[in-house]
């Protein structure tokens, strides 16, 4: 394992120090390291609160800030957070608003979450995210997980909790936010959680795993290494397939990269993606490529698609500041 | 089984016991979940019961359905993933149904409690490749009134069951047929715990 | 090689046009694809062309919007583009106060951008950046190579630009900024160019370049793997050790991932980096944490310290609006 | 050597010569330039002779002297890096400097202008582990008389004698000592144009 760490036990501690010292304009950090919650809050809103498993970096603290998240709450490293944090978050955060938790939907995530609902003092309404089509039987499973979609979530529930929206408007416009996201990712190489210190799956040199999990969970299968065209062909056909009806108009296309995937390759995937939807008669009204939601140091990237309407547009578009969004502030 | 008071000394006996289970298979665990989940179930519960281990001289003085109660909630709040509102909710539910001197029927009644509360918090029941399909034939056992080796050996068969299931909770159920041939980490470190609480109970291996 | 591509011939040229298409609202891509320029021009201002070989991304084209570049010319990767490419850029962006070329301080880069100079028509002046104390004997070599503290030089330099500069000010601003800017990095994995098709380097399991190039140039040394307090303190004591009496004061710290380093490991990074330089005297004013001037997907990164005085200050904070760095508009 | 007007022909082959060369030996040129710069120089001159192989025609069919520059003009324009704008100075200059029709002494002379032209664009000299230690003993040859076969040798032995060397220009200066120990890349495509000259002149290898 090659890793810019001093140690297992210490990398999540100094990446936090280091985040929340790097941009303490923005941010502070809670006590124990429970939580990143914003610099500034503002009385009365609606307070949102993420988090999940660290190693998916910059979710969900690098979205904490004006227009997006109040507080985040890193997990050990693809391990949901614990009760504690989000109590001790909410806690830290909640003005008079309410708190909305937005909670990927893994079955850890969703629990602790569940729990600190239970156990917090205040009113607490949870959005869970579930954008990932590649989980195809979700009869059989725990259903579709949450991944690169849930920053769409964060970014235009933000927007309307700065606009003043009130908790049950949050919650309503989250699902409904939801209900247009799909994604869909692809793994090259694997990752490698620290504690663990050798990759989590292996992949041989002309080999790729067609709808990987943002923990490197294996995906519908492994095949052969195929262009750019046919992985965005089979990614928008997976996307667009399960919108059905709904594939029609303008979208926002995400193209985000799992980690060790360069930029380069991202516009080119984005230059295949945009082809694909366009052929199906999806309009690409807002475009976001980068690194946003990972998996360590995965090589691979998602495709999300967000399909529009005039009010989730305009939130897309409001003023953004965190460490890793922003926009027109 | 005890029918006096489990005092300070078998609470400490029978948690070093889970503690060392977990310290010692920690490796196995998360081989077992990279297989079918995202390896860090050994972490997690080694983490958790390291909390438990911290807060051992307060928890072991406590009345033990207090002390399974504590020990319930350090797992909340420090293994995080599935497994921790899980196998936190399995203790602090038997801590909420048992007594301080506990006999069989009455560990039997409240581990029953404790895996209902498990798989309403978890929206699972048996047969889906989880914990639940080692303690659920577990408390059985118990309550069929099996002896202590063959309480042992159910745990063990349990868990090698779930190998050839497919699993339709937890991470494992995003494989779908791929997750049949692994056995559920969670399986076996509930394998390990009772397997543990075993052998302080009957005396070794 | 696993890479998102469609073939080696057209990764650049569908990641180009991926690009412009992401970012219509900032650039246009130049006939025959010669280069990026803004989509909207200011009359009179000085016009800041830079560009280099690809595989860098998002350097230069990612740093083209308001108060940064007003073209960059790609190069094949690795490969310095070529005096037509540069002619091209500045006759499309000339608004009648010249052009500055930013060039970083390799051969190739110097030699073609000195032959477009030479046949261009306006009035062109050159900052040639060369930030990298790497290179320690640099009577012997070709001098210090420009590398990520290039950014630094585009921004400050942007923003004067746009306060409305003067060629020969913006000139002797960006050489300025560069004598203020110092450069190290370290490579745990190779990149691998796709014409190439393999790594261009080898390290074993346990090993890392120290100083290496961000074209996987070798650099000072191939040593064992070190904890990230040791080697923040290692590029540390080159950087400051080569500012010499200039390391007191405020800087900005500039911790830049190579492309396959997940921001996890860059904050640990800036997190001993920071400690270190603060043991010096030396104070994080300005910090910027990313995967900004890259070598493909290697695995790595680098540390950039700037020397600041008011009006750097001032530039740096400046508002600006490109594909890959963005505040205050 | 031609004392008459060199012509579409001639110039056709001396190309295309070059440019098969560059196109065979493009993988070695890459390998050289990974040991010891950054692996682009075999693709930089495959790229750079593609681009005067679409343009033969109109290049043949030009006097020598415009045949040159625009050849030259090519490399500037399409090969990039540090070899484009040397090689293209290189038959740029070599085009101002020769007549239509040159013997063995212009030849040489204008040889001797155009490496000094790519001196001054390289700020740089023989010594220095470069193109430079293979074009001049070649135009040394070249100007003593030596035979074709002599002058292959001569360009053969140069690039060999780039391997001890220590580079101070280019890529591979930033290695210091470790540039020690490789043939430079750009010695190697100088011999092998040089090479591939000879060859049309002397009518095979
Ligand atoms: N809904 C559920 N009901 C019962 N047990 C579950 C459920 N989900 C997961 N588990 C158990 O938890 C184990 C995984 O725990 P762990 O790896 O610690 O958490 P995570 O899956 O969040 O990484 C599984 O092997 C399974 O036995
Ligand atoms: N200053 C210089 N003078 C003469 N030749 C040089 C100089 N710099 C580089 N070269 C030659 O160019 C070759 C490298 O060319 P190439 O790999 O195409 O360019 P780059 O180094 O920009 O990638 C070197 O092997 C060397 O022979
Ligand atoms: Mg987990
Ligand atoms: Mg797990
Ligand atoms: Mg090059
Ligand atoms: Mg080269």
């Amino acid at each position: 394992m090659k890793k810019l760490i001093n140690g297992v036990d210490t990398v999540l501690s100094e990446s936090l120090d280091g985040f929340c010292a790097a941009h303490a304009d923005i941010v502070t950090l809670g006590e124990e390291r429970k939580f990143v919650r914003r610099a500034t809050l503002t009385p009365g809103k609606v307070a949102l609160v993420s988090g999940g498993g660290s190693g998916h970096e910059p979710l969900h603290a690098g979205f904490v800030g004006h227009g997006m998240l109040d507080a985040a709450c890193p997990g050990q490293v693809f391990t949901s957070p614990t009760p504690d944090q989000m109590l001790a978050a909410a806690a830290a955060v909640e003005q008079g608003g309410g708190v909305l938790f937005i909670v990927k939907n893994y079955e850890g995530d969703v629990m602790n979450f569940e729990m600190a609902a239970e156990m917090a003092s205040g009113e607490v309404m949870t959005v869970v995210t579930n954008d990932d089509v590649a989980v195809e039987n979700s009869d059989f499973s725990t259903g579709r997980r949450g991944v690169a979609g849930t920053l769409i979530v964060e970014k235009v529930v933000g927007a309307a909790a700065e606009a003043g929206a009130d908790l049950a408007a949050c919650k309503a416009l989250g699902d409904r936010v939801n209900a247009r996201t799909r994604s869909m990712g692809i793994a090259l190489t694997s990752c490698t959680v620290p504690a663990a210190g050798k990759p989590t799956f292996t992949l041989a040199e002309d080999e790729m795993e067609m709808g990987v999990g943002i923990h490197g969970e294996p995906g519908r299968r492994r095949v052969k290494l195929m262009p750019a065209a046919g992985i965005a062909a089979e990614l928008i056909e997976a996307i667009a397939g399960d919108l059905g009806a709904e594939a029609r108009g303008d979208a926002i296309l995400l193209v985000n990269g799992f980690g060790g995937t360069p930029a380069m390759e991202l516009y080119v995937m984005y230059e295949n993606a945009r082809a694909e939807l366009e052929k199906r008669g999806v309009r690409i009204a807002r475009s976001l490529v980068g690194t946003y939601v990972t998996s360590l140091e995965m090589a691979g990237c998602s495709l999300t698609v967000t399909m529009l309407d005039e009010e989730i547009a305009r939130h897309w578009d409001a003023p953004v500041h965190t460490a890793a969004l922003r926009w027109k502030m | 089984m005890a029918m006096t008071d489990v005092g300070e000394a078998a609470i400490t006996a029978l948690a070093t016991a889970m503690a060392e289970a977990m310290f010692a298979h920690a490796g196995e665990l998360t081989d077992l979940d990279q297989a079918i989940g995202d390896g860090d179930h050994g972490l997690n519960m080694k983490r958790g019961f390291e909390a438990v281990m911290a807060e051992l001289p307060a928890i072991a003085a406590k009345p033990l359905p207090e002390a399974l109660k504590a020990a319930g909630m350090q797992l909340v709040m420090k293994v995080g993933g599935a497994s921790g509102p899980l196998y936190g909710t399995l203790f602090m539910t038997l801590g909420k149904e048992i007594g301080p001197a506990p006999d069989r029927q009455e560990l039997a009644a409240a581990l029953a409690a404790a895996i209902a509360a498990v798989k309403a918090r978890g929206k699972s029941d048996t047969g889906q490749k989880t914990m639940l399909d080692v303690l659920a034939p577990v408390q059985a056992a118990l309550a069929a009134g099996a002896s202590i080796g063959e309480i042992r050996a159910v745990a063990g068969e349990a868990a090698d069951a779930t190998v050839p299931m497919r699993a339709t909770k937890g991470r494992a159920s995003f494989l779908g047929e791929r997750s049949i041939g692994h056995m559920d980490p969670g399986a076996r470190s509930s394998q390990l715990l009772v397997e543990a609480v075993c052998g302080v109970l009957g005396g070794g291996r």
